[in-house]
């Protein structure tokens, strides 16, 4: 029984600065720090590179639990993707674990018995942007929303949360995709009342509607901008000029403590940047699964997953983390606020915390899941 | 000036040596030779597909394959890069008319850079050919195939070219303007050009013209001056297959 | 699988822009359109396999009809402009409709069985099937290139004009040849949904248009084997380079530009000619 | 000599009747721009006649043409041909009723051979052309009939050549045994000859006046010696407009003819 | 919807006209070298993804800041095209000009995906020039300065090239080498020359909008490859061989384009589409165009 794990990421496309080389990477620290066997094995990491291509991924996919023999594939960015993998993992009895893609369809009626959700998920970064804020009495929202399913499910998910703590929400609207250029939804946001303007949305469009909101001058106006999924990558491509006071919600930042810090030495002296949550996430899933096949003493799939659902997630990226029957891995969400330049200290000084939430808070309590493994219960 | 002087008194101006070409790999002009001395006419005369509109084509450089030497007031012609044998003074009216769609009448007119001074100036052209007056807008190709002729030849007198090959210049022409055309080229020769001339039209290579060589599968295999042409017709016409 | 899948999809598309002359850079509609009609009938409607196959197919049998209504008469790159708009116009659909899933498409796809015999969940079965489909895809083409029709379609490649001169309704024959195209672009679009059981955006993308032209291209427009040839090396090559590290794009791309200054009648085409010369040389020996 | 100032053609005086005339034309006028091309043509063409339509350059010839195959769509005017009005009617159609006319400028497809040109127009004529799921073998049987039309124009030599490869006049030939493997009742001809060496044009002088037995021609061509040859009928247009119509010799005798087009050289 | 309140909607004018000055820019070359060249330039985005990323390199690299990186890049971008054009696609002239289609695409792969591997896919900011820093108010409205230098000199160098192209012998000659370059060369002109000088102005030309691009969006390497489409179809809009015919669609469209954002946000991405169909359906050859 080889443990043999494959990383399914776009390394080199429009993704491939949030996961691609750094995903990849993160897998290897771990199965290094684990000491590289287990089973008294050798354990393998294999990378494929998606392209962004669900059919490519499906066959890469099929392959490797079929004839390669890889036994957990981890990353998956791209949710189309992501969910297409957890179902092959289903039906060859493989493991999915999934950091890259944020859809919460993948804990909702995606979800498998193979399949984990773990760094992650759109409904937890909503819901700590979006309580924090009305807390905190930032009550009238805008939302500059990405037209598609994923940006629906945002600002869905962050406007429940908005009107159930008594804010309001002023209006919305919705950027297609491809689009390049902002302005036009600035010259609305800049017209609507409300104090915070949250973007949902992701990748190079969302760093261009930040950058638009910087130059129309829409934080100087007094709006506050949220990101409803923000990577840090996203805040170092923006720069802190233009990104300097957006509030976001994150599963890992890199200098929250000394663990952290250790880990992201480690991640930075072999990639030359610091870890995002992604990267911390697939660390921390692939430690956890390696001790999982160690304890359930096989590969096999079921085994190996029943073993991760026991045992707690206990590293520097969760503490007392623990995998739920729809696949979800709960563990603690952190509200930052992102630094001006007078305040940071150093290039990847960036995030000042301002809110800790408690995992049995932060993600979609099961009771409304629509999970068809939990209904079964 | 119209009274050919004897052939040998005039300098050279075209030589033309066992001139090959091809056109791929189809092997189409075979050693053709002949010369054209200043202030003549000359004609190819030849059956379809004799490679008269070959030769033409590589003595103005749109066929590139070729083999022997051609000579154009001593400038190897073959050696020339083809954007500068227009610079010896070479005109070329291809078979085809070569009338740009995408141009107007105008543009194509002013479209081949005057090379020397002494052109045929628009005033001259629009008396010859009163069909191109006033349309200077209209399309090229939108002319009527004849003015379109017309306008392939007007183009070429106006850059001051001063041999000029003209391949088949009377087709679909009525025959009041083969006519004046014969006429012009008089005219032009009168001005000190020479011509280098296709045609089929015998009548008009007759009026036209002082000497005529025969092509017959890529050779030059005969010569008539216009006396002989006039007397002996039976000796073109069994080239010529009439 | 998916090589037989594009592999099929690429000669339809070289059936229009090879044989017929028109650049089509809209075929991604029928491939993905037919793709998520295809897998929302077996899905969401759960008919079985050969109903879907048919529907997709004649969903983009009809949406080809559509197109070629409108741009038909256009020619050119007007013509290839024209299907890429509406091409857009799909895919914005595909984006907007809520039954299409979105970016995230739509996922698992029952197989069913074929007939009610063959178990198609049975990876093996599943393959030969869809191998025969693509087969019969191809001999559909083979018979048309090689019919008085086609003839026909290559004589108004060559001159519009003259067609209509000799009595040649030159708007049907291209429609014809469009929609016969669209449907059998449909046709591999539903043979891929029952393969990875899946249908997503990319399949209606523009990218995927260009794509399956630039395959063609490469294998040799206009030449039978042409776009078998070149769809089944670039999906063999991106499913390899998948696991090789190397930059994607930077390989592909480069692969491209080298075709291109090699080989300008695409790779089969290429063949063809120097077979054809070596021929010639020793024709004349021989004789 | 007959000068064509009313509405009708007065010759023969079988006007009136639908079968006299094949081709019929009423106030035919086409502009470009402001242009006037054709001019109120009231023209006509008897059944089985071979009749020549010249004029100078410019004058609206291949226009004509264009119009009465509907290439062009006409500005104003009426086309009828056998008896009824086709004014409306698509080209291709127009071809199939058996009108099939050939272009001023060589017009073949390049990269099919010789004889593939030809078996395009039999396919044609004998609506062979929409069975995509039928095998090119069953295009067999039109060799026979492809060699003989190419035999007729002088071209079998040629029959495997590409029509790209063909020279100029051959090309020629080959648009004629195209347009007569339709097999047409009306052919219109635009310049058939131009191009042509002094052999080729007496034998396709001769190939016309063959064909044109128990066919009606229509052609367009300035090489006179043959008009005159062959032609019945001549029409002369000037500037769109009809000048004179008539015989060869009715023609040739007009001073306003001479002045316009034949010049002084033929006679 | 009807409730946009009128001051937005003119913002939004404005607007429109700043991102079709881009699209005119870019429309620009790209008719040129479509219409004229015949080569269907699908590198035409990656030629202004690297006018963009050479500017950013200049700045972090050299220290050569945005005002002399107006001049330099073009140039240096037009010299890549030189170099492109006469070692590549000069070879493939006269033959289906799908084989520039593929050529030109198989480039703009490679540049996207050399970028990628090179500097990632996030891409990085580039400062605006300090004199172009701040907003304009207009009234109610708030417009960045920036956006404003970018439609003036759109516009300048649009009419300069228009100039150039239509009212000398220029763009006569380009067409005409374009439908017969061996009898142009006949006539005594340069065409490999003068096809070559071309092609590197036109893709100096997006080198130009790529610089006035930097400080608004990423400089990214996946920039210019949403936006090749769009060009395309302003230039087929425009009607093919009509220079005056793309700057003014170019322009246009970016208004229609923005005013749709307004009232159907969704819409943005297929209002070109939908207005090249119309277009096409009622006059064949677009709006400026000839038919042939
Ligand atoms: N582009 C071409 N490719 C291949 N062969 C060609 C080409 N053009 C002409 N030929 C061949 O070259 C030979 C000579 O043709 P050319 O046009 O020079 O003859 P020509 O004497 O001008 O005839 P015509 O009187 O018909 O104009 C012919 O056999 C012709 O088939
Ligand atoms: N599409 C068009 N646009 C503008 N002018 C046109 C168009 N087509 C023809 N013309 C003009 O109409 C007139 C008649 O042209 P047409 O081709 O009918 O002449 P033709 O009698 O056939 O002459 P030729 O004997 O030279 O072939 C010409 O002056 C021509 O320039
Ligand atoms: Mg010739
Ligand atoms: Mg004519």
């Amino acid at each position: 029984d080889q443990a043999k794990i494959g990383v399914l990421t776009d390394m080199t496309g429009q993704f491939s600065h949030e996961a691609g080389p750094g995903a990849v990477a993160a897998v290897e620290l771990a199965v290094e720090d684990f000491g590289g066997t287990v089973l008294g094995e050798p354990v393998e990491v294999v990378v494929g590179d998606h392209q962004n291509k669900p059919e490519v991924a499906a066959s890469l996919a099929q392959e490797w639990y079929e004839s390669d023999g890889v036994t957990m594939i981890n990353d998956l960015i791209n949710s189309g993707i992501a969910l297409s993998v957890a179902q092959i993992a289903e039906q060859k009895g493989g493991i999915a674990i999934v950091n890259g893609s944020g859809s919460s369809k993948l804990t909702g009626a995606g979800c498998t018995p193979n399949s984990i959700h773990y760094a992650y998920d759109t409904y937890a970064l909503a819901n700590g942007t979006a309580n924090h804020l009305v807390d905190d009495g930032h009550k009238s929202w805008f939302f500059l929303t990405a037209d598609y399913a994923f940006g629906h499910a945002l600002e869905a998910d962050a406007s429940a949360i908005v009107e159930a703590a008594g804010g309001s929400v002023e209006g919305n609207v919705l950027y297609p995709i491809e689009t390049a250029d902002h302005s036009a939804f600035m010259l609305q946001a800049q017209a609507s009342p409300a104090e915070v303007v949250a973007i949902a949305g992701s990748g190079t469009t969302f760093i261009n509607a930040v950058k638009s909101a910087q130059e129309f001058g829409l934080t100087d106006s007094g709006k506050l901008v949220a990101g409803l999924l923000v990577w840090l990558t996203d805040v170092k491509a923006l720069g802190l000029p233009a990104a300097q006071g957006m509030v976001l919600t994150n599963g890992f930042y890199w200098d929250r403590d000394d663990d952290t810090r250790a880990f992201a030495e480690k991640f930075k002296a072999k990639t030359g940047k610091m870890p995002h949550m992604g990267d911390a996430g697939n660390y921390s899933s692939t430690l956890h699964y390696l001790k999982a096949v160690e304890a359930a003493g096989t590969t096999d799939a079921d085994a190996v997953m029943a073993k991760m659902r026991e045992l707690p997630v206990e590293d520097f990226f969760a503490h007392g983390g623990k995998i739920r029957e729809d696949g979800r891995m709960v563990h603690d969400m952190y509200v930052y606020q992102v630094k001006t330049p007078a305040e940071s200290t150093g290039e990847w000084d960036v995030y000042k915390l301002i809110e800790t939430i408690p995992g049995d808070k932060a993600f979609r309590p099961l009771s409304e899941s629509d999970c068809p493994l939990v209904k079964a219960d | 000036m119209t009274d050919a002087p004897a052939p040998a008194a005039r300098p050279r101006r075209l030589d033309v040596r066992d001139l090959h070409a091809w056109y791929g790999e189809s092997h189409v002009v075979h050693g053709a030779t002949f010369h054209v001395d200043r202030g003549e006419i000359v004609t190819l005369l030849g059956r379809n597909g004799a490679g008269k509109t070959t030769t033409m084509r590589a003595l103005a450089g749109v066929v590139r394959t070729r083999k022997g030497s051609a000579h154009l007031d001593g400038h190897d012609l073959l050696a020339t890069p083809p954007h500068r044998v227009a610079r010896t003074g070479l005109g070329y009216v291809p078979e085809e008319r070569g009338i740009f769609a995408s141009l107007s009448v105008a543009e194509n007119l002013l479209l081949p850079p005057v090379v020397r001074p002494g052109g045929v100036s628009l005033a001259e052209i629009h008396a010859l050919f009163p069909n191109l007056k006033g349309r200077d807008r209209t399309q090229g190709t939108r002319l009527s195939g004849g003015e379109q002729q017309m306008l392939a030849i007007a183009r070429v007198l106006r850059t001051g070219a001063d041999f000029i090959l003209l391949d088949e210049p009377t087709e679909g022409l009525a025959p009041v303007i083969v006519e004046e055309i014969a006429h012009a080229l008089g005219a032009l020769k009168a001005r000190g050009l020479t011509i280098l001339l296709v045609e089929q039209n015998i009548r008009f290579a007759l009026a036209a013209a002082d000497r005529h060589y025969v092509v017959e599968q890529g050779r030059v295999v005969d010569e008539f001056d216009n006396t002989t042409l006039r007397t002996d017709r039976a000796r073109i016409d069994a080239y010529l297959g009439v | 699988m998916n090589v037989f899948a594009l592999v099929l999809f690429a000669s339809a598309v070289n059936l229009v822009v090879g044989y017929a002359g028109l650049l089509s850079l809209g075929h991604a509609a029928f491939f993905g359109g037919a793709a998520y009609v295809t897998a929302h009938a077996a899905k969401a409607w759960a008919l079985p396999f050969e109903v879907s196959v048919l529907l997709g197919t004649a969903f983009a049998a009809l949406l080809g009809l559509l197109f070629g209504l409108i741009g038909i008469r256009r020619r050119g790159i007007y013509f290839a402009m024209i299907t890429l708009a509406l091409a857009q116009m799909v895919y914005f659909l595909a984006v907007q409709l809520p039954f299409t899933g979105g970016e995230d498409g739509i996922q698992s796809v029952p197989r069913g069985t074929l007939l009610g015999i063959v178990d198609l969940g049975d990876i093996r079965s599943m393959y030969y099937v869809v191998l025969a489909g693509m087969v019969i895809g191809l001999v559909v083409i083979w018979r048309t290139i090689h019919s008085p029709f086609g003839h026909v379609l290559a004589a108004i490649r060559e001159n519009e004009a003259r067609a209509v001169s000799l009595g040649l309704d030159v708007a049907r024959y291209k429609l014809t040849a469009f929609v016969l195209s669209a449907a059998l672009s449909g046709f591999a679009g539903a043979l891929k949904v029952l393969s990875f059981q899946l249908a997503a955006l990319n399949n209606v993308s523009w990218h995927l248009s260009g794509e399956v032209v630039l395959m063609t291209l490469i294998g040799g427009l206009g030449t039978f084997a042409g776009p078998i040839i070149g769809a089944a090396s670039l999906v063999t090559l991106e499913q390899m380079l998948a696991t090789s590290g190397l930059p994607i794009s930077l390989v592909i791309g480069t692969i491209f530009m080298v075709c291109v200054m090699l080989f300008r009648r695409g790779a089969w085409g290429e063949v063809r000619a120097r077979l054809a010369a070596l021929a010639d040389r020793q024709g004349p020996g021989k004789s | 000599m007959v000068r064509c100032g009313g509405p009708k053609t007065t010759q023969g005086g079988d006007v009136g009747d639908a079968n006299a005339n094949v081709i019929e034309t009423r106030g035919l006028t086409r502009t470009f721009g402001g242009f006037v091309a054709v001019k109120d043509v009231d023209f006509a063409v008897r059944k089985h006649a071979l009749h020549a339509l010249i004029g100078p350059n410019g004058a609206g010839k291949s226009t004509l043409f264009n119009l009465l195959t509907r290439f062009l769509p006409a500005t104003r005017g009426t086309i009828v041909y056998r008896g009824t009005d086709v004014t409306r009617t698509p080209p291709a159609t127009l071809a199939r009723r058996g009108m099939v006319r050939s272009f001023q400028i060589s017009s073949v497809f390049p990269h099919l051979t010789t004889h593939e040109n030809v078996r395009i127009a039999l396919q044609s004529r004998h609506r062979e052309t929409f069975a995509f799921w039928r095998a090119d073998r069953s295009l067999k049987h039109y060799d026979e009939e492809v060699r003989t039309l190419l035999a007729d124009v002088g071209l079998e030599p040629y029959a495997q050549r590409l029509a790209t490869e063909l020279p100029y006049g051959r090309k020629r030939a080959l648009e004629l045994a195209t347009t007569l493997a339709m097999q047409p009742d009306v052919i219109l001809l635009d310049e058939p000859m131009a191009g042509m060496g002094q052999e080729d044009i007496a034998r396709t002088a001769e190939l016309i006046r063959r064909v044109g037995e128990g066919r009606t021609i229509l052609m367009v061509e300035h090489n006179l010696s043959v008009v005159a040859d062959i032609c019945d009928r001549i029409t002369v247009l000037r500037r769109g407009e009809i000048i004179a119509e008539g015989s060869y010799a009715e023609v040739s005798a007009d001073p306003e003819v001479r002045q316009a087009y034949i010049g002084s050289d033929h006679d | 919807m009807l409730s946009v309140p009128l001051v937005v909607l003119l913002g939004q004018v404005v607007l429109g006209l700043i991102n079709g000055a881009f699209y005119a820019v870019l429309s620009l070359g790209l008719a040129i070298i479509f219409g004229m060249l015949n080569v269907i330039n699908f590198a035409h985005g990656a030629f202004y993804m690297l006018g963009a990323f050479v500017c950013w390199l200049l700045l972090t690299h050299v220290g050569l800041g945005y005002w002399p990186a107006l001049v330099v890049v073009p140039l240096v971008v037009g010299a890549v095209g030189v170099v492109v054009e006469r070692v590549f696609l000069s070879r493939l002239a006269g033959i289906d000009h799908l084989y520039g289609l593929l050529f030109t695409f198989g480039l703009a792969l490679a540049l996207e995906g050399g970028f990628i591997f090179v500097f990632g896919a996030a891409g990085n900011p580039y400062p605006v020039p300090d004199a172009l820093r701040g907003i304009v108010r207009l009234g109610p409205l708030i417009l960045p300065l920036y956006r404003f230098w970018v439609i003036t000199a759109s516009i300048i160098v649009c009419l300069a090239v228009w100039l150039l192209i239509e009212k000398t012998r220029l763009g006569a000659l380009l067409r005409a080498a374009t439908e017969n370059p061996r009898l142009v060369t006949a006539f005594g002109v340069n065409v490999p020359l003068l096809v070559t000088l071309t092609y590197g102005a036109c893709v100096g030309l997006a080198g130009f909008a790529g610089v006035l691009a930097a400080p608004i969006y990423q400089v990214s390497p996946t920039m210019g490859s949403n936006l090749i489409i769009i060009v395309f179809a302003v230039v087929v809009i425009g009607g093919l061989g009509s220079i005056g015919g793309s700057i003014v669609t170019g322009l246009a469209l970016g208004v229609i384009e923005g005013l749709t954002k307004v009232f159907y946000p969704a819409g943005s991405t297929i209002v070109i589409f939908l207005v090249m169909v119309l277009v096409l359906m009622l006059r064949p050859a677009g709006l400026f165009g000839r038919e042939t």
